[in-house]
């Protein structure tokens, strides 16, 4: 397993780039955010990258997908990231479709997967509950009813939840957590779309007495509560390299800032303070790139690391991403507080993305539970 | 005039007592928006009555600004009686009666190198409420090098003619008349060029543009200056003073941002902490954030004492004002800080940018803002610069 | 309470400052450690020291002290601390004339305070049992007897306990925590030197079967828990004292060398990067200069608000002490790591004093429990 | 030579066998000094027979210095058989059986730069043991500014007459030959005029002087040459070119003390935290030491993670060689951030310095030692001027 991407990955990874820079510019998030779109992102965007096979990368080709692995789509979300897209690539592709592949049946597959992949279907994860990320301690109850459960509880920060048609739902039943696989349109289901600080689109999602049939458990993994570690500790990979994206367009851009802005008759990028600031930077970064391609690799090889690569992953690229940032503004200094800089929605998204899927200090607190202290 | 303990004490019980009878009740609480106060100006925006009302008492009384002599519309009281009317002040909260850079920026200016004229002026239209102030000094790409400003003021006999532009000036679509910098002398080493000129904002060719931040608000402005006409008599101090004249501003303004004299102390985090994360054995449950606000409220509690100590040195009459620099600097990086942990624990919460339940988004906003602390009224490497050269003493290459 | 010390405490530090300078510069430190000295003190000095009347500082006149309160011996100790001056004030100035003097009665007064004064007695504080401080966890027992108790168990980190007359030993009885004055040449005692890092003495020592009498118990405090934890605070306080000046020291000696010292044909106190360092440093050491004379001022004013104070003293100076001598180890650079070069002196002492009473870690987790998180 | 993944196993099979039966019983035991290594040369000091026996065995095989030509007694193997026989070692925790900066240091120079004649008269005392090289790069007072060397070499015709001094001689008193770096032409701009020489230190002239270092231990020394004759043909390269071979070697050194290549992994922090502190409700007690610990080790992990991806680049025949840097400056700061916590968590037990329950204070001496990590070989802020201006390409001023 060699820490770097192959030739197939590199093209990929070349085209996406060339694409999005293209067409969704972060001018496209800013556009989106301005006209107060209804939906957050852009569809004829999305319905392109489904038909470059983007959105089905880590679905198997039985299911219209293309079977590329997570590398692969480590690439993807490694693009987006700097280009800042809104596109439910997160929700629908790096999470829902992981767990409907992992704890599906073969009729849910069948009814989700080759739609997800056809850019076609909207799924959102619904996980979170309180302020914290806290996913062993589910509050939303699935009660046993006559063919099938009754669900009830309110979910928060559902990434895409005000756009999604179906939902997986993390809910408690008598023996421990399940995902179910939910149509939004069920009745007692009331979503309110919530404009978070990135300009991305969230949704507080409230269940009262929803009924779903038996079959909508994702029931075919060891337990359900492993099945939404796994899925959340490749959904923490998966974002990792969204932010190492951002981290990295967010430290270009200060770079070139540096060597293009004068100050006291030269440039900035000449005063060894902010050298050696910047020096720093740059190991932080390469650090962030070690943990980003080893761990997406330990996910095509379905290591029993995981969970420790996914908090390494998710611990490092939080704070980086969060001190790249700062950088970044300091850096650009006056112009950087201005919004039409293009500085300050890499500092929003920053703030965003650390607080999903469990911040810096949930995930060392979580490393060090696993090494018994 | 009060010199001994027995005169302060009664001070202090007169100021207490006017206080308690002329402070309007409807403004006993917490400030949510600029708008909340009292700016004055030809363009003042809607105020409710009773904030007029607490203008105007203190407007009579010379209490806008106590300690200017009272031919300039103030209360002719010593700093030692004026210290007492705001600590009393901050402590039943009351707001100043008049949100002024006229009062902060410009009247330590005029007091210092204005003629009596332009005092006599400017700063009646000050303490009236008249004329509200916007500071003209940064130009765009000026940045931390301000004395490379190039708006220029040429001397054209009875006026001068000033081309150019500024950037950050606060409310400049709000105020009246503008203090700024301008290059009156190209030909001279860059420092001394500069001159400070009090420009009336109605005049032809003045205009501005808002500039919206990252935070979603706009409070600044660009200000334009197209061929406008200054009268000469509205120079301050002599030609070529005007870096003289900032820098002394300058100073007061770092004070300011530093927090000194900064009634409103934030709640602190471990007070909130335990409501926003939980406990767990009866210590926070995210045990790595504890520990890294225990640092922070560390230094919070040492800069404090920093600025009570700086205070007492300043008594006793030893050099305090080195100090200055530092306080600019581990204030505005402390509350960057705070804003930082503040969102850490708030969490999901803490992201919401529109809702009503975010007081739309005011948290998230509030946390952009404070990335500005350490870029305006000099940036922290320009504090360390001083610090390592002027108190250091450390050698330039 | 004005954060500024009078003019007779300035009279006082100028003189003692002086004095160290010519009495005991850093070279009678590496004298007394490279002659093995068996005291590990200069004894002369010390009777200097207390001629002058530096030793009694917050003794009362009546047990022939000064009375002079703790911001002035804080100025003696932040000098020794500039100075290294090895001798027994902290252990038996700072901490045990304090516990008598707070929770002694008359005779216990009258028989160890006026020799303390004297210069003629060095008494010793055992409080210590493992490898952390952890005040509130005393093993060892003072078990009741006929006229008296029986000392058990075994102290370390005691400094100067191989050269103490007299020490004060923390022990458990049945009613809790109190504090005895024991001489140390009491059967059942055994003291083993160890020699420390920073080249000065302690000592681990062994009671076995101790018998003390009733008297010796320091019983006029509300209780010997409150009697240990006042001492404590006070302890930390001087010690933070004593950092201050070695903080000052290291300080002042890095800012020399890089005014001094050329590399690349410059001084190096011209690159920015090392000018930054070094004014953030200042500005640290500004913010522990406030938290000191605070604190020493709170002691004589006897405030409510002692052990916070103490524990923001204790915290911040070391870490501040941890920072600014390993920045003056690297600034120094090679010859800052031979022996020869003085700077050395001070990393050594400063990880000693850290660890003194609760280190950083101590008591940032004593704050955050006053605080209730 | 090995080709394909069964030659690989083969070999590796091979290896392990051989070590099996060769590495002797009683050298399976820590390292707790410098004397536990053979380090060969004329003033040997006395080693146990089984590290004769070891050393011997070894060389008798070629594996002194697997990847060097027979001829110059290596073994004529791949760097890919090396570095399983590396690897092999490594994994009973065998020494090398030579300890010698004539390995690390002087042999590559010689292979890149010297002459056939010096590479089989030089390699062949190296891997043989009969020399002990030590290292004459630093000068008093030159630091990181290592071309601004003053030792001069004059040329007399047949010999160059050496006068000067060298600092940080690592084992100068134990070496037989020292390379050093001299300045041979003072007229030309500083780094164009170094030469790299061989000095044979029993020339009449040369002399050592032991240098004490914070720690109590003294295995550096300073190295002196008082008119010291040496002959023309120990000139390495030609003359002039002394600072490209330094660089070269430098590079080298970095990656050693940045931890490439170095197999014995240090115990985690995590390992060993819970019985030096205890824990508390399953947590550490000292919740704020487990927030630097967890930072700590995170840091380290990924580090090792870097170190691996850059092996796999280099396969892929990527440039990685810029992250040399990174390894020197990301390693050392860490191994200093790693002695810190060691410290914290040992306490009262970590000040011993002379107990023997402390192992005479193993602990704070290699505590104080890790101080160098960033001063050696290039200090921190060399490491971070080299990637700011050759990485990010940020100008001079």
């Amino acid at each position: 397993m060699a820490l770097i991407i192959n030739e197939e990955q590199q093209m990929l990874k070349s085209s996406v780039k060339e694409f999005l820079k293209e067409r969704s510019p972060i001018a496209q998030l800013r556009h989106l955010r301005d006209t107060k779109d209804s939906t957050g992102y852009d569809k004829a965007l999305w319905t392109e990258m489904a038909n470059m096979g983007w959105v089905a990368l880590n679905i198997p080709v039985a299911y219209g997908g293309l079977d590329f692995g997570y590398t692969g789509l480590g690439q993807v979300l490694e693009e987006t990231g700097r280009t800042l897209t809104a596109s439910p690539l997160v929700s629908t592709v790096l999470l829902s479709a992981t767990a409907i592949n992992l704890g599906g049946n073969l009729l849910q597959k069948e009814a989700v997967l080759p739609y997800i992949a056809a850019g076609d279907l909207i799924v959102a994860f619904a996980l979170e509950e309180g302020r914290h990320h806290h996913p062993t301690n589910i509050s939303t109850t699935a009660t046993g009813k006559k063919g099938g459960y009754s669900l009830n509880g309110k979910k928060v920060a559902v990434m895409d939840g005000h756009v999604a048609d179906k939902l997986i739902v993390a809910a408690n039943t008598d023996d421990g957590v399940e995902l179910f696989l939910v149509d939004t349109n069920t009745e007692g289901i009331t979503t309110e779309r919530v404009i978070s600080m990135d300009s991305r689109n969230y949704a507080n999602i409230q269940f009262d007495n929803v009924f779903v049939s038996e079959n909508a458990t994702l029931a075919e993994y060891e337990s359900g509560a492993a099945l939404l570690e796994r899925t959340l500790d490749i959904g923490r990979i998966g974002l990792a390299a969204e932010m190492l994206g951002g981290i990295q367009e967010t430290f270009d851009r200060t770079v070139a800032y540096l060597k293009e802005r004068e100050q006291f008759g030269v440039k900035i990028g000449s005063f060894q303070a902010l050298q050696h600031r910047a020096a720093h930077l740059f190991c932080e970064i390469e650090l962030c790139k070690s943990i980003v391609i080893k761990a997406l690799k330990a996910i095509d090889d379905n290591s029993d690391d995981l969970p420790r690569l996914a908090s390494l992953a998710k611990a490092k690229l939080g704070q980086t991403y969060q001190l790249v940032s700062n950088e970044g503004i300091q850096v650009f200094g006056g112009i950087g507080m201005t919004d039409e800089e293009e500085i300050g929605f890499f500092i929003k998204r920053a703030r965003v993305v650390q607080r999903m899927l469990g911040d810096s200090n949930y995930h060392l607190d979580k490393l060090a539970r696993m090494k018994g202290i | 005039m009060i010199a001994t303990k027995t005169d302060v004490k009664t001070f202090r019980g007169e100021v207490t007592t006017w206080l308690e009878e002329n402070y309007p009740a409807s403004l006993r609480q917490p400030i949510s928006s600029y708008k909340d106060f009292f700016w004055g100006g030809r363009n003042q925006e809607d105020v409710t009555d009773d904030l007029k009302l607490w203008f105007n008492r203190c407007y009579e009384k010379g209490w806008v600004v106590p300690h200017w002599e009272k031919k300039y519309g103030g209360g002719g009281l010593t700093l030692k009686e004026n210290t007492i009317i705001a600590e009393e002040m901050s402590k039943i909260g009351a707001r100043a009666p008049l949100q002024s850079f006229g009062v902060s920026m410009l009247g330590p200016a005029l007091l210092k190198f204005g003629s009596e004229e332009q005092k006599m002026k400017y700063l009646n239209e000050i303490t009236s409420g008249k004329i509200r102030w916007v500071q003209g000094y940064s130009e765009p790409g000026a940045g931390s090098d301000l004395a490379g400003l190039q708006t220029k003021a040429e001397d054209k006999g009875d006026h001068y003619l000033v081309n150019g532009q500024k950037i950050w000036t606060s409310f400049g679509d709000k105020g009246d008349w503008i203090f700024a910098l301008v290059r009156t002398h190209p030909d001279r080493p860059k420092h001394h060029g500069i001159s400070f000129l009090l420009i009336d904002m109605a005049t032809e060719g003045v205009s501005t543009r808002p500039i919206k931040l990252i935070s979603g608000v706009s409070v600044f402005t660009e200000t334009f200056f197209d061929n406008v006409k200054v009268p000469k008599e509205n120079l301050v101090g002599t030609e070529g003073e005007g870096w003289t004249i900032a820098k002394y501003l300058l100073t007061h303004e770092r004070q300011m941002i530093g927090g000194i004299g900064d009634a409103h102390k934030p709640t602190p985090l471990t007070q909130i902490a335990g409501e926003k994360v939980g406990l767990t054995n009866g210590i926070l449950s995210d045990t790595l954030l504890r520990s890294k606000i225990m640092n922070f409220e560390m230094n919070e509690a040492l800069l404090e004492m920093t600025i009570e100590r700086a205070i007492d040195e300043a008594k006793a009459g030893n050099d305090a004002g080195a100090l200055s620099s530092l306080f600019k600097y581990v204030a505005t990086e402390q509350n960057k800080t705070r804003y930082e942990l503040k969102m850490e624990m708030e969490g999901f919460d803490g992201l919401e940018w529109e809702s009503e339940a975010s007081k739309n988004g005011a948290l998230p906003r509030e946390f952009l803002r404070t990335k500005a602390n350490t870029i305006e009224g000099g940036t922290s490497e320009v504090m360390l610069n001083i610090i390592s050269k002027r108190i250091l003493g450390l050698p330039s290459r």
